[in-house]
């Protein structure tokens, strides 16, 4: 986290890194010396935050924090991911509950607090006759980075996500790959100290998807911005994120990171492509629970894996099965997320 | 056939949002409002007629035919939604026909209603007949060419505006030939065919003429809509 | 130590620490990106066309009055001097264009383009955009509604036909800039209350269009057919404007146009109510505009 | 599951020197240059479905699809490409909706285009959102049941939004449904008059996880029920658990066709990498290297390895036993390059 120049005598009530005198300069300083309520290393935290659009109760009681690093926002259609971004962005307030974002309370402090925010939206459109150079420049001025900064940092931020040639083009000639990254781009260029990214890999193919996916992993890690990634695609999620927050029908299932949440069964599976139950046999009578399922063994237990390992080893070993593939059993965020959602 | 009548069902609430219902209806109430100003000023009943004539058949009926009928198949093709009826085992021409039933069953009460009050409000009855004559020769004429219209480009609105205000608005009123080309001749003809001599073109075209030309309208549009239909990229 | 110290620099990505510009600066581009927009600059030619057409033919008048006086015999020349309030009747029509093409295209383009949703999570609250929007509108109106008048009052007063004496020029400018304002403003909010109701920039072109001749359309019939009251025609979307600017330049030449029965203050008074409607008309669209729900 | 004879393999070339330890991202895809076998006549099975034959489509001087050619029968095929190599466009020409610009589309020997009857037998789900928004998902789905000229429509649409799990007798409108409900109510309204050829353009975008394994469920079930489905689709690892077919579209022209696992194996000029975990890297590195196919091997770290075998068949045969003779204990065995979305990038150049 960078350190700017130490904020001079600011109202109390905001945290040190904002001084709030609209006409002068905004300046920030390190957050980590100001004091907060739940964790203090959350970026983002949720303290009983309620939210209902007229009847339909979106949140209810929402207590969560979002460590910082890559986060994924999960949760079926409806659950009130969109609304949630809305929300950090103060551009409506919870009914009841408080919300801190970066230190700040939207509800107080939303303008200051949108300027170190980044957002991509989830639909594709964009000015197709503006060139994305000006579009990136324009957003950045608009957060308040003075004229030569903002033309400076755009094109370096179209330049890092893989813009560099095609920075002066109109965003209307771009694929839907690259409008992608232009959205980004916009979204960093301002140097925020948190981006809030809603379905980023959305209309784009596999290779496109690879891309996209190791540029916002660079973004939470070697960039230093914090990473809010609301999305569908589980397997994208698993891949990048360090945290998850589960959202379902108004309530947090869980949150935190995804390898505490990972509730480790004991055992080990591996797929053979013949000799399944030779390989099985050998395995009950060195007294395991075998289950077999088509070309796959799986082996439940309780002690450390390092027996069962070698057991499962020589078992293959002796019966000359062909091993396409073998591991401990892990649970998939897929399933963390089917039984923290459904519970089934 | 309730294959038809489904389809016509079902383009009528697209066609009639409850904006454009709304703005078509304030502007009728501003004819008639005109209408009655005129009425209290004693104005007399062939100035009335031509009141009727010039807001009416130029301004009200084609207005309000184009904003309806170019979105009957328009706004399919917009939405994306001409799929659900155009991938069916049925002819096209079964779509041709509901999207003009559609426009039709809209229009005839939202342009005679008012006609027929903007009839009543000049106080002479052959006038009265005159109007909802010329207004259904025209609502029949211009439905059929702009659901036409509405298939072929997304800027029917603009187009259709185009073809009313210039062409039948200027073009058709100064040279006599160009004149049988635009509907108004036929509806203005109808007028004062059916209205007396209140018809605002000099020698308006025969009855019976007129009945053929906006037979033939008709099926020239729904002939060109189905063969547009049969041979269109749909989304 | 070798004498060339090699060094490999690290070109990643650096977080911007510094001082962020206030609120201000972030309106002022959202002016400078408007007025491009409208003028079409950084744009394909056919977002040109309304834009210069317009500016081009308000200064037509003035050039012609100008060539008038110096080729007319300085006495005849006299007779030449232009009535103020009639250019602004010139003017009047063509505001008529820019609010019905070009407002609609800069209001209802940020929405089309997702824009709007960028700048409602950018530091700027809907009310700093609106007035952001505004500026720059009056600010291209007044190509149109003031430079041709005072480029005109300019080359007449060389030719001593115009103002002379400090004080009467002074007055003269004041009346103008006053006059560029009155429209502006009054076409400006027209435009944005119309485009601020429907996202297809061709129906509030239309509607603005529609709407304009209509209302002259109508009053004019009712008072001059009907005989109803002259003070019907304060709903004449361009009579009213005009009426105001006659009483600005206190004119009461043939072709000013004055509503009879209405006082100076009253045509102000009007002049304001409708600014007023129209402003009402924006504030509740755009409260209603959610974007992320 | 797929009966139609998979067109001849192509002549197994001779496989060039093992690229020294070829990085998927480095060489394309590239038929080796074959000796020139005469194109052989494709054979049409009796229950083909749906037959294209040199289909090609520009726009303007852009060609979008170019002389692909191949045939279905009964079950699920998922079509892949990358955005922009003619997917959608030619699943656009199969259903009818866009006129090819040279060849033909034959469903049970008919032009969908232009034979009404043959449309009776196509359901279609397409890829735009957009409903007629105030209707009732009933009146939407039973709708297309009249246009099919069904006897009871009503009936007939209340129990296919039982099958994709909508609740017929909901009055609100379809504008109130979210992304997944909207996506159900098109599948509903495509399966009402049993079709035979089903095609589904991006059906699982926007879905949630779980929205997306019913939408899974469904499809695969259709296939094993005899209807010829057609998916394109994005989502490679549903696509994978669909255990279908794939025919991959790359720069307009029909990449591959096949079981996936089967194009990864005609792949013979690409190396399978494999991450082997254990107690010792090194030592079972060393052995590895000692034995035959081993093509490159990294270190990763004290525990991982990452193996390049040209002889995957004979590595995975021996892998258990060299760890055990080796003493090492195993603790993980990942192929990492022969699902599916290795496959569609080594086929599409990356």
């Amino acid at each position: 986290m960078g350190v700017g120049r130490a904020g001079s005598g600011s109202d109390p009530g905001k945290p040190s890194w904002v001084s709030q005198d609209w006409s002068g300069t905004v300046v920030l300083v390190n957050t980590a010396t100001t004091e907060r309520t739940s964790s203090p290393s959350a970026v983002i935290s949720a303290v009983a935050v309620s939210k209902s659009w007229g009847s339909h109760q979106v949140f209810s009681d929402v207590t969560a924090d979002v460590l910082p690093g890559v986060t994924g926002l999960l949760g079926s259609n409806g659950a009130g991911k969109t609304t949630l971004l809305g929300m950090l962005l103060a551009l409506h307030a919870p009914d009841s509950g408080t919300l801190s974002v970066l230190g700040a309370d939207p509800a107080t402090a939303g303008p200051e607090l949108r300027m170190h925010i980044g957002y991509a939206p989830e639909h594709h459109n964009l000015p197709n006759d503006v060139a994305a150079q000006d579009l990136v420049r324009h957003i950045a001025l608009v957060h308040g980075l003075p004229k030569r900064e903002a033309t400076t940092r755009s094109s370096d931020a179209l330049w890092l996500v893989g813009l560099g040639e095609e920075r002066a083009r109109p965003v209307g000639t771009m694929s839907t790959g690259q409008r992608q990254r232009v959205k980004l781009a916009q979204a960093i260029a301002h140097g925020p100290k948190l981006i809030l990214l809603d379905e980023p890999t959305d209309g784009l193919d596999p290779v496109q998807r690879d891309d996209m996916l190791a540029l916002i992993r660079r973004i939470g890690t070697d960039f230093g911005i914090h990473v809010l990634l609301s999305s569908h695609l589980l397997e994208e999620v698993e891949r990048i994120a360090d945290n998850v927050v589960i959202l379902s029908n108004g309530t947090v299932r869980a949150s935190g990171r995804i390898d505490d949440l990972r509730t480790g069964q004991g055992g080990m599976t591996a797929i053979l492509d013949s000799g399944v139950e030779l390989v099985a046999a050998s395995l009950q009578r060195s007294g395991y629970e075998v289950a077999v399922e088509r070309n796959k063994v799986s082996v439940g237990t309780t002690e450390p894996l390092e027996q069962l390992a070698d057991a499962l080893r020589d078992a293959i070993a002796e019966n000359g099965a062909p091993l396409r593939r073998m591991e401990p059993v892990k649970q998939t965020l897929e399933d963390l997320f089917l039984d923290e959602v459904y519970g089934s | 056939m309730n294959t038809i009548a489904a389809m016509t069902r079902r383009i009528i609430p697209a066609v009639a949002t409850r904006g454009r219902i709304i703005a078509m209806l304030l502007i009728g109430a501003a004819g008639i409002a005109i209408g009655v100003v005129l009425r209290r000023a004693d104005a007399t009943t062939t100035d009335m007629t031509e009141f009727a004539a010039l807001f009416g058949l130029t301004i009200f009926v084609p207005l309000v035919a184009l904003v309806i009928s170019t979105a009957s198949l328009g706004s399919l093709v917009e939405d994306k939604t001409l799929v659900y009826f155009w991938l069916r085992p049925l002819g096209r021409w079964q779509i041709s026909t509901a999207s003009l039933l559609a426009g039709l069953a809209v229009l005839l009460p939202l342009i005679l209603v008012p006609m027929g009050i903007l009839g009543i409000v000049t106080g002479d009855t052959d006038a009265l007949q005159g109007i909802l004559a010329g207004s259904l020769v025209g609502l029949v004429a211009y439905t059929s060419v702009f659901t036409m219209l509405g298939l072929f480009t997304q800027r029917a609105l603009a187009w259709g505006l185009l073809y009313v205000l210039l062409w039948e608005g200027l073009v058709a009123g100064f040279s006599r030939s160009a004149g049988w080309l635009a509907i108004r001749t036929y509806t203005d003809g109808a007028l004062s065919r059916v209205g007396g001599s209140a018809g605002s073109i000099v020698d308006p075209p025969q009855g019976a003429t007129i009945l053929i030309v906006t037979g033939a309208i008709v099926v020239t549009s729904f002939v060109v809509t189905t063969w547009r239909l049969n041979t269109m990229t749909v989304d | 130590m070798s004498n060339t110290s090699a060094e490999i620099f690290d070109r990643g990505y650096r977080a911007y620490e510094g001082p962020r510009t206030g609120i201000g600066t972030a309106m002022r581009s959202v002016g400078v990106s408007t007025v491009q927009r409208a003028l079409g600059l950084r744009r394909k030619f056919r977002f040109k066309i309304v834009p210069l057409l317009t500016v081009a033919v308000a200064y037509l008048p003035a050039i012609g009055f100008l060539a008038v006086a110096i080729l007319l015999p300085a006495d005849l020349a006299g007779q030449v001097v232009p009535e103020y309030a009639g250019y602004f009747g010139l003017i009047n029509i063509l505001m008529v264009l820019l609010a019905a093409f070009v407002v609609p295209e800069v209001m209802g383009s940020d929405r089309k383009t997702g824009m709007f949703g960028l700048y409602l999570a950018s530091p700027l609250t809907r009310w700093h955009y609106l007035i952001s929007k505004f500026v720059a509108i009056i600010m291209v109106m007044s190509l149109v509604t003031m430079l041709p008048v005072i480029f005109q009052m300019v080359g007449y007063s060389f030719l001593e036909i115009g103002p002379d004496g400090f004080v009467e020029i002074l007055k003269t400018l004041g009346r103008i800039i006053a006059s560029g304002f009155i429209l502006s403003i009054f076409f400006g909010l027209f435009g944005m209350a119309a485009s601020t109701f429907t996202d297809r920039q061709l129906f509030a072109s239309a509607a603005i269009v529609i709407l304009i001749v209509a209302s002259e359309a109508f009053t004019s019939t009712l008072v001059d057919q009907a005989n109803a009251p002259d003070w019907i025609r304060i709903f004449g979307l361009l009579t009213m404007p005009a009426n105001l600017i006659a009483r600005v330049f206190g004119e009461t030449g043939v072709d000013a146009v004055r509503i009879e029965g209405l006082s100076d203050l009253g045509s102000l008074g009007v002049w304001v109510g409708f600014c007023a409607v129209f402003v009402g008309l924006i504030t509740v669209g755009y409260r209603r505009l959610e974007v992320t729900k | 599951m797929t009966n139609v004879p998979p067109p001849p393999p192509i002549p197994s070339q001779v496989p060039p020197p093992p690229a020294p330890h070829a990085s998927p991202t480095s060489s394309a895809y590239v038929a080796q240059p074959a000796p020139p076998a005469p194109p052989l006549p494709r054979q049409r099975a009796d229950n083909e479905v749906l037959a294209v034959t040199n289909l090609s489509k520009w726009f303007g001087d852009v060609v979008a699809v170019s002389d692909i050619s191949f045939g279905l029968g009964p079950g699920v095929t998922a079509l892949l490409g990358p955005n922009g190599a003619g997917k959608s466009t030619t699943l656009r020409m199969i259903a009818g909706l866009a006129a090819p610009s040279q060849g033909t589309v034959e469903v049970f020997g008919a032009d969908p285009r232009k034979d009404k009857d043959v449309r009776g037998r196509i359901g279609i789900v397409p890829q735009q959102e957009s409903l007629f928004q105030e209707q009732r998902a009933i009146e939407f789905v039973a709708l297309a049941g009249v246009l099919n000229g069904l006897m009871d429509p009503t009936g007939r649409a209340r129990e296919v939004l039982e099958i994709v799990e909508l609740d017929p007798a909901d009055t609100r409108p379809i504008s109130s449904y979210s992304k997944g409900m909207r996506q159900r109510v098109k599948v509903a309204q495509a399966l009402i008059h049993k079709p035979e050829l089903l095609l589904l353009d991006e059906p699982l975008t926007g879905l949630d996880p779980r929205q997306r394994l019913h939408m899974t469920q469904l499809i695969r079930s259709l296939g094993e029920a005899g209807v010829c489905v057609v998916v394109s689709s994005h989502v490679l690892d549903e696509v994978e658990r669909l255990g279908s077919r794939v025919m991959v579209i790359a720069q307009g022209r029909l990449a591959a066709q096949g079981d996936f696992h089967e194009i990864r194996a005609l792949m013979d000029d690409r190396p399978h990498r494999i991450r082997v975990r254990s107690s010792n890297a090194r030592t079972l590195g060393g052995v590895l290297l000692t034995g035959s196919g081993i093509a490159g091997l990294t270190v990763v770290d004290g525990e991982s390895l990452i193996v390049d075998t040209d002889d995957a068949a004979t590595f995975r045969g021996t892998i258990a036993a060299v760890a055990q003779a080796a003493d090492v204990r195993l603790l993980e065995v990942q192929p990492l390059d022969d699902d599916l979305e290795s496959v569609f990038k080594y086929l599409v150049g990356r």
